[in-house]
């Protein structure tokens, strides 16, 4: 079938800044738009973040091309001077999957909210996922529809007052890396909007992995939903609540370590009582995703006791945009190169032809 | 040949029978050696919206009508001459159409008692006199097919299977035919099969040998090659046109072509043939809905290729919205609707005409699209080619409004030469096209061609020319956001009349009337082009002079549809719907443009637009 | 008051600020002082998408603007008579719309070289003599009500923020109204923030007590109570006054509410209210997404309740397919379309009449629903309940077109009794209205009431009425699936008639033409009601006798319609769209409808359309 | 808040055939229609299962409602005789929710394919299950779309061959199990067309289940993807492949068992080679989906190799009609019972009313 050897990094096929040349700088990526978030709002750290993180990743400026849908987060690609698409409500990782399924040759970003990304998009984000198109999505979870002023999303915990929940919502939040991972993803991780190095990390290493990407960032809203992630804000409380995922190391936070228990969960424990065998050692490319699946499960009760940041899987696999190139290219090599007019009229005429007057 | 040959001008033959029965397969084949004959055709499939349902009910019965003629055929015929009815099902549901004398196969063997009762026959309608105005061949085709294959080692039910073959050969020999290249066609089909292959050809020669040997059948019929313009022709589908046409519009373009489509009837065959197609670099993906597949094509559209979406009415209306972010992006984007039998559901695998409107103003806001429609099966690869044109040429969406009857039916095609196909070539932009506020060369993404209204089509990868587009309204030339009244009362006006002005480089609306002094107009669009001039061509050798006039271009119209349509005494649009386009036109133009509308799943028959022709023209006073 | 007062027939006041500002608090704040003395008015909120851009930009100027009279109110009002600006981004994007002569109130403490800059103001407009024409009023409004928080134990940025509720003091004071309501309305909303209930109120006061000791104002202005008819009245805004409308019409059904919908701006408020009133058995679902929405309304419809959802535009687009699907289910359904400016997303916060041809066409197939559409903010009330009316006795979705302006918009409502309503008492279908093949009694779910042509609606836990219905074509009267062609045409006839007996309940169009001898007709529908009575008005007052007409119901038109338009010679059309209810007129009735449009995310005024009258009249020779 | 207290089973207010009246038989649930299917599709055996089934519910037959999209599994309600409705493609779990959350006498079904609830249905699907609305989904899993004439699925496994796909499709499949888990599920169960005494047991068991349900039904479709499942009708290979889940039992197939292994997953080892400690008992109610979500991965690989059958999870949880309908109930009650003329009267009036003339 012709498939080629499968491409390494995200960025195989994107053009870099050459050798030589200027390296590019944060004012490169910044459009002439003013920025028109709420004052305070978390995008701003996470613009910087993209800011200086995007010439580091040295790629071509015109290779890189960042897609959203509707929201306040969805407002992002206006600010940087890339290629940029602001779509519409929930679609954005359609439009990435006909961009990167065309172009091997970009660097395809979705940056998408909570509601876009988990209400009205759910679909597409699963399918994008399952299929491993080579694009990274951005999530910015603030748990608020911010754009709509305030109704409650799909991960925002149950009980939220809103306007359009005075008495709290009903809902089951959904947990975006569970989700994530029932979806068959490849890569899955999590980071938050004021830890702008482990942003920066965690970038780098979606847009070095070569398929679909999703990275959860925890994102304040201070206008409709402040302070939902201020215990992981503030130092101390963070030392206890953080897990930090790091490939083949265990997983804890402070004096706490999580343990693998009986039943197939995950739990976090003093470390004074885990069983050393039962310590949980990350290892981000296992090939079965049900240990990423179990410590996803560890914020699932909204209380961000316990909460796992950085990358949970990060595995191997065909790119569904790679292997339908594949196919092409295969078959265009095979009928010797591209398409002539010969071979169009050979196609139009088919077998069956008869003629008249000739 | 031994018995003697009845030469006749046309007929229409309909093979009907059990789903599982292979009747499309049949019909299919008798087109092609029809086709390959010279005779000039046009067919009609007709098909349960089940798969398969059970054996020997209504529900199951599956049909193929075609026409064949000696000369220029314009639909699939009015009403059958000969039914070949392979059950009591097939029978029952068919007589209807059926003229009297007409001539009617039956096979016997399935009017059994289980199978009459299944369809409430408490008599065979063989022996209860159901048809003594018609000639009836009853024939045990079932037993005759098993017996034929005796030496065959295969299983009973296998050997019932190549009934269907049996038929057509004895068809073949009835009509004059050839069976070689029905032969051909099976040596392909069941090259990995050899018992099949065997089997079928062994009753595709059995059925031809069993006409010339019975007595059953006096003498055979030929139908002479229809004279046709010089050239290469073969038999087509509109949907394998359609698909034909896309792929050519791209290779004459330089573009890659991207389909982005999920599964619907009657459109999903051209998905089928274009995932055939990747030698032509085309590029499918099969996505988890209408809207992902429309998002596909757009996102494909902005990374310079040629984006396209296939899809029929409750697809289309999912695409609503994306369809409206394609007009605001202004990028091209081919949407293909195959339209069926609505609302909701409705008809999946029948015929209507009933989206245009949809097509027009299923969007919020205004939100102008081109629309463009076919009018026979191969006008399917231009209309194609066309709106390839339209999209690229004026970067905008161009609904492409195919019906089922168009998507199914086939009729001879002149193959045309590559290099006469239009050139389409697209230049993308490349360097920037304006000053900035700093003063240095800016790239301006809505900034305009003078003549077309269309904007830049830049795409990623471009040094320069780093932009950023969306659904918010955008401040004219510059393209950023813009909540500015003035700006968006402009910018609503300009995507107006860049849609309008595609009417400078469409054909004006041609008028047939050949006595020149006609006083009654039928005007028609899509689908309805075939049953329209034979309905002219009817009228006019019982001298009712008509004019008639079909729009390809549903919008813009071409500029001097006012002046045709203010020509006339009496203007008449039939369509397949309640009236959708004699309502613009109406509103356009102020002309008592008046409907005559049908909507059941089925063309119009010439015969029926032909008295209401008369009738109009003799409602003016002396026929002339 | 000390200071001299100046009667005032009317006075339009806009406030503009920061978004965070609070001036639309402010705006509603006196407006409901006006209301509560007794002024007839009219208000028009003005804000942008984004939630709060930086502060001092253009993007983040939030307006709101307010028209009171001694008698009765018909618009916002044309222009501002005065301007209160919190900054200089408030001047600027708003100075454009002042007359000369206008009173200007602006915040100097803004216009430091800061926010002068953000704006590209390189001299502050106050002393550039920008605002010569205009009555100015320079004030440190921050510092004085910073200066009058002093004693307060709040931070500098709590006592800033303070602001608006000085400026709302001293405009109180400028019109002679008391500010009993507004310190109400402080205590109950800061009831748990003592701080911020003391500091409001003590700025509000300073504000007033501003007004009547500095020598910056001469004189106070006095607006009298407009003449009412009785009754009770309060202040609603559209989105309110249909919520309550929708509440109404369940509680006069005896139906439970069921609202599935998914939040959009500008139809948001809806939801808003709804999920408050659990209390009157209201059930609100927000669902994944537009489609889910609708999904639940027709699933809680299938099950008996009054099924309702929401949307703006690009929602409406979504959910296309599954109204498609409540029509041909023929269920009762309530679409509320809050219109905003397109296409795709458009202006969302702005107003606009451009989905009237999508929620007429936006579906697959022939597939006919009802429109209603209110025309002020106290008539979304009624037209609610209009809806309701027909979506329950006719089976059938409905689609209701408010606008952004309406939505937003307020103005006095003179409260109805609750007996005074219709009574929309609704029955379910419980016995057998059949008889099957088999003679027994047997339910038809298509079986129709012969003058409504409604089906039954007969809900599951009904013994003996089991039936399955879908959205593949039914068989008349037994709703079995049937692909038969004439049954396909007629229920396609009977879904369209049914729509069209609509009209046997609704009123006749009424002319308002008092000279009785006009030759132009104006006429509208949806919120162009306000601007083009206000137009016949003005114009009328020069001379130029006109008819105004204002249609409610879209589809179907009321009965006299034709009559009506027959009867000018010149018939206008002003639409906040390119021109598509004068469409449906024109085909419809042959008659010359012409359009005037504006595209600007902007109710029309009222002199503009009064000009065209005028030019209209004059067209035709001699003012009568 | 005013929550009712949590009523025990999914049926728990839907009226029961009156003791002493005659019970019903499959015929009531039969109705006039004809059945459409093609010959030898495994649907005609859910539907007898089904018909078989309803009677012993002990349901009355007007209290029962099944709700579709589009696909031939889809044609199901009609052949049932009880209330219907044969909707649109994919959105089913809405018209189910807003039925469900209105009328708690009913027992709603949803009937669905593998395209239509996964494909371009998925998202609703994970959010009626996510917000656990009292509907009992069963997804007849044919891995291909049936009524459009064969395209590959969500579900076909990678390079299927199809009309669409010629060349092998290149999608990874969802595995719906592992999706549903992900989506925050409390039911989640698996069965099989040609297993009549097991799928009427996962039926009984979803019926109780007071929640959204979603049942996977392997089904054969004899037209367009003949056998896919014959390796578990063949009584020999089904023996060594299919794991029956039992609640409180080992997980085993034959002489092989399932364990769990230090990574997180779940594995069939021959059981010789098992360590005791590791071997996997079922628990359908353990709150965590780890385990659960382990053992659904054991199909992901498409070779039918090991495939747990049964009910993988059942916990309890509100379901969001209860919800929402306690919300309302409790506001009504506190308001004083339904709301009056004189109720609404007061609503219309508001607080801040003036009156003229009067
Ligand atoms: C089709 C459609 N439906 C609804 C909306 C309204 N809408 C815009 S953004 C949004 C939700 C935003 O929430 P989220 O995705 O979390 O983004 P945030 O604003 O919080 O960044 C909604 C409901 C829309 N623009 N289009
Ligand atoms: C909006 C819409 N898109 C597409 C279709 C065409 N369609 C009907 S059923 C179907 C898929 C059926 O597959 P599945 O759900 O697996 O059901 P099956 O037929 O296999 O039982 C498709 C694509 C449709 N009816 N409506
Ligand atoms: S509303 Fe919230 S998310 Fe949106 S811009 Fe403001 S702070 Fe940010
Ligand atoms: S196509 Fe397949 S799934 Fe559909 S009815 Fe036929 S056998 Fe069953
Ligand atoms: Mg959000
Ligand atoms: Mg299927």
């Amino acid at each position: 079938m012709g498939m080629p050897t499968m491409p390494s990094s995200g960025v195989a096929f994107v053009p870099r800044v050459t050798e030589g040349a200027t390296a590019l700088g944060r004012k490169d990526f910044t459009s002439d738009q003013d920025v028109r978030w709420c004052p305070g709002c978390g995008d701003y750290a996470i613009l910087a973040a993209m800011q200086g993180f995007l010439p580091e990743l040295g790629l071509r400026r015109e290779n890189i091309v960042f897609i959203s849908g509707i929201g306040c987060s969805s407002r992002f690609p206006y600010y940087l001077d890339t290629y940029g698409l602001h779509s519409i409500h929930g679609r954005a990782p359609t439009f990435a999957t006909g961009l990167a399924t065309a172009r091997e040759d970009l660097s395809v970003w979705v940056v998408t909210g909570d509601g876009d990304s988990l209400s009205i998009g759910g679909n597409h984000l699963i399918h994008a996922l399952r299929r491993n198109v080579n694009i990274k999505i951005l999530l910015f979870n603030n748990e608020i529809y911010g754009l709509t002023k305030g109704q409650y999303s799909p991960t925002s915990r149950t009980g939220t007052v809103t306007k359009s929940s005075p008495l709290g919502s009903l809902d089951t939040p959904f947990t975006p890396v569970s989700v994530a991972l029932g979806a068959e993803a490849t890569f899955v991780a999590r980071t938050m909007d004021s830890d702008r190095k482990h942003l920066t990390e965690v970038l780098h290493a979606a847009a070095r992995h070569r398929g679909a990407a999703l990275v959860e960032i925890y994102q304040n809203c201070p206008i409709f939903n402040d302070g939902a992630f201020d215990v992981l804000k503030d130092r101390e409380q963070a030392a206890a609540r953080i897990l930090w995922l790091k490939d083949g190391q265990e997983v804890s936070a402070g004096d706490q370590v999580a343990v693998r228990a009986d039943d197939g969960s995950i739990q976090v424990v003093p470390r004074a009582t885990a069983s050393p065998t039962r310590i949980v050692t990350h290892s981000v490319d296992t090939e079965h995703p049900s240990s990423a699946f179990a410590l996803s499960r560890l914020t699932s009760d909204g209380t961000l006791a316990h909460v796992p940041m950085g990358v949970f899987r990060q595995i191997s696999r065909p790119t569904y945009d790679d292997s339908v190139r594949g196919q092409v290219a295969a078959a265009v090599d095979g009928g010797g190169g591209t398409a002539t007019d010969a071979d169009l009229a050979a196609l139009l005429a088919g077998r069956d032809t008869w003629t008249v007057g000739g | 040949m031994s018995k003697p040959v009845q030469q006749l001008e046309r007929v229409v033959i309909r093979f009907a029978g059990d789903s599982g029965d292979g009747m499309q397969l049949t019909g299919d084949r008798f087109t092609s050696d029809a086709a390959f004959h010279g005779n000039d055709l046009s067919t009609l499939p007709d098909f349960p919206a089940e798969i398969r349902a059970p054996q020997g009910t209504i529900h199951g019965v599956s049909s193929f009508q075609l026409h064949i003629a000696d000369h220029d055929v314009l639909t699939p015929g009015d009403a059958p001459d000969v039914l070949v009815a392979m059950n009591p099902a097939a029978l029952k549901s068919n007589l209807g159409d059926l003229p009297r004398g007409a001539t009617v196969i039956v096979d016997t063997d399935e009017f059994n008692r289980r199978n009459l009762a299944k369809v409430g026959y408490a008599v065979s309608p063989l022996d209860d006199g159901t048809l003594e105005s018609y000639h009836v061949h009853a024939l045990p085709l079932t037993s005759i097919t098993v017996q034929a294959l005796a030496e065959h080692d295969l299983s009973r039910k296998d050997k019932e299977r190549a009934k269907n073959m049996f038929a057509l050969g004895l068809l073949s020999w009835l009509y004059t035919r050839p069976i070689s290249t029905t032969e051909r066609f099976i040596v392909a089909k069941f090259a990995r099969k050899p018992d099949l292959l065997a089997a079928n050809i062994a009753a595709l020669r059995a059925g031809f040998n069993y006409g010339e040997t019975t007595e059953d059948f006096a003498h055979t019929y030929a139908v002479l090659a229809a004279p046709m313009p010089t050239g290469t022709y073969r038999n087509i589908t509109g949907n394998v046109a359609l698909s034909y046409g896309l792929v050519a519009a791209a290779h004459r373009a330089g573009l890659r072509l991207v389909l982005g489509t999920y599964p619907i009837t009657p459109a999903s065959d051209i998905l089928h043939v274009l995932s055939g197609l990747k030698r032509f670099g085309v590029t499918t993906l099969q996505a988890e809905d209408e809207i992902a597949g429309v998002g596909i094509a757009i996102g494909a559209s902005f990374g310079g290729a040629l984006g396209v979406t296939t899809t029929s009415g409750p697809g289309l209306a999912l695409k609503a919205e994306a369809i409206g972010l394609a007009v605001s992006l202004e990028l091209p984007l081919v949407v293909v609707n195959v339209q069926r039998g609505g609302p909701s559901t409705g008809l999946p695998t029948k015929t209507e005409q009933a989206d245009l409107l949809q097509a027009l103003f299923g969007r919020n806001g205004e939100s102008p699209v081109a629309v463009v429609a076919p009018q026979s099966p191969t006008d399917c690869f231009d209309a194609a080619i066309e709106a390839c044109r339209i999209a690229t040429a004026y970067r905008t969406p161009v609904i492409l409004l195919s019906d089922g009857y168009l998507a199914n039916g086939s009729e001879p095609w002149n193959v045309p030469g590559v290099a006469d196909l239009p050139d389409l070539t697209v230049t993308f932009t490349t360097e920037p096209n304006g000053i900035g506020d700093d003063g240095k060369p800016a790239f301006h993404p809505y900034a305009r061609d003078p003549q077309t209204l269309a904007r830049p089509w830049a795409i990623p990868g471009t040094p320069g020319l780093e932009h950023r587009i969306g659904g918010i309204e955008k401040a004219d030339i510059t393209g950023n956001i813009s909540y500015d009244p003035d700006n968006h009362e402009r910018m609503t006006a300009l995507r107006a009349e860049k849609i309008a002005r595609i009417a400078d480089t469409i054909p004006e609306l041609a008028i047939d009337d050949p006595d020149g002094d006609a006083r009654v107009l039928m005007i028609g669009w899509g689908s309805t082009y075939g049953p329209i001039r034979q309905a002219a061509r009817t009228a006019r050798l019982t001298g009712h002079h008509v004019a008639v006039a079909h729009l390809r271009h549903l919008n813009p119209f071409p500029r001097n549809t006012a002046e045709v349509l203010r020509r006339y005494e009496r203007v008449i649009m039939p369509e397949m719907n309640l009236g959708q386009c004699a309502m613009l036109l109406r509103a356009a133009y102020l002309v008592d443009v008046q409907s005559y509308t049908a909507v059941r799943g089925l063309p119009f028959k010439g015969s029926e637009l032909a008295d209401i022709i008369r009738t109009a023209v003799e409602g003016l006073g002396a026929v002339t």
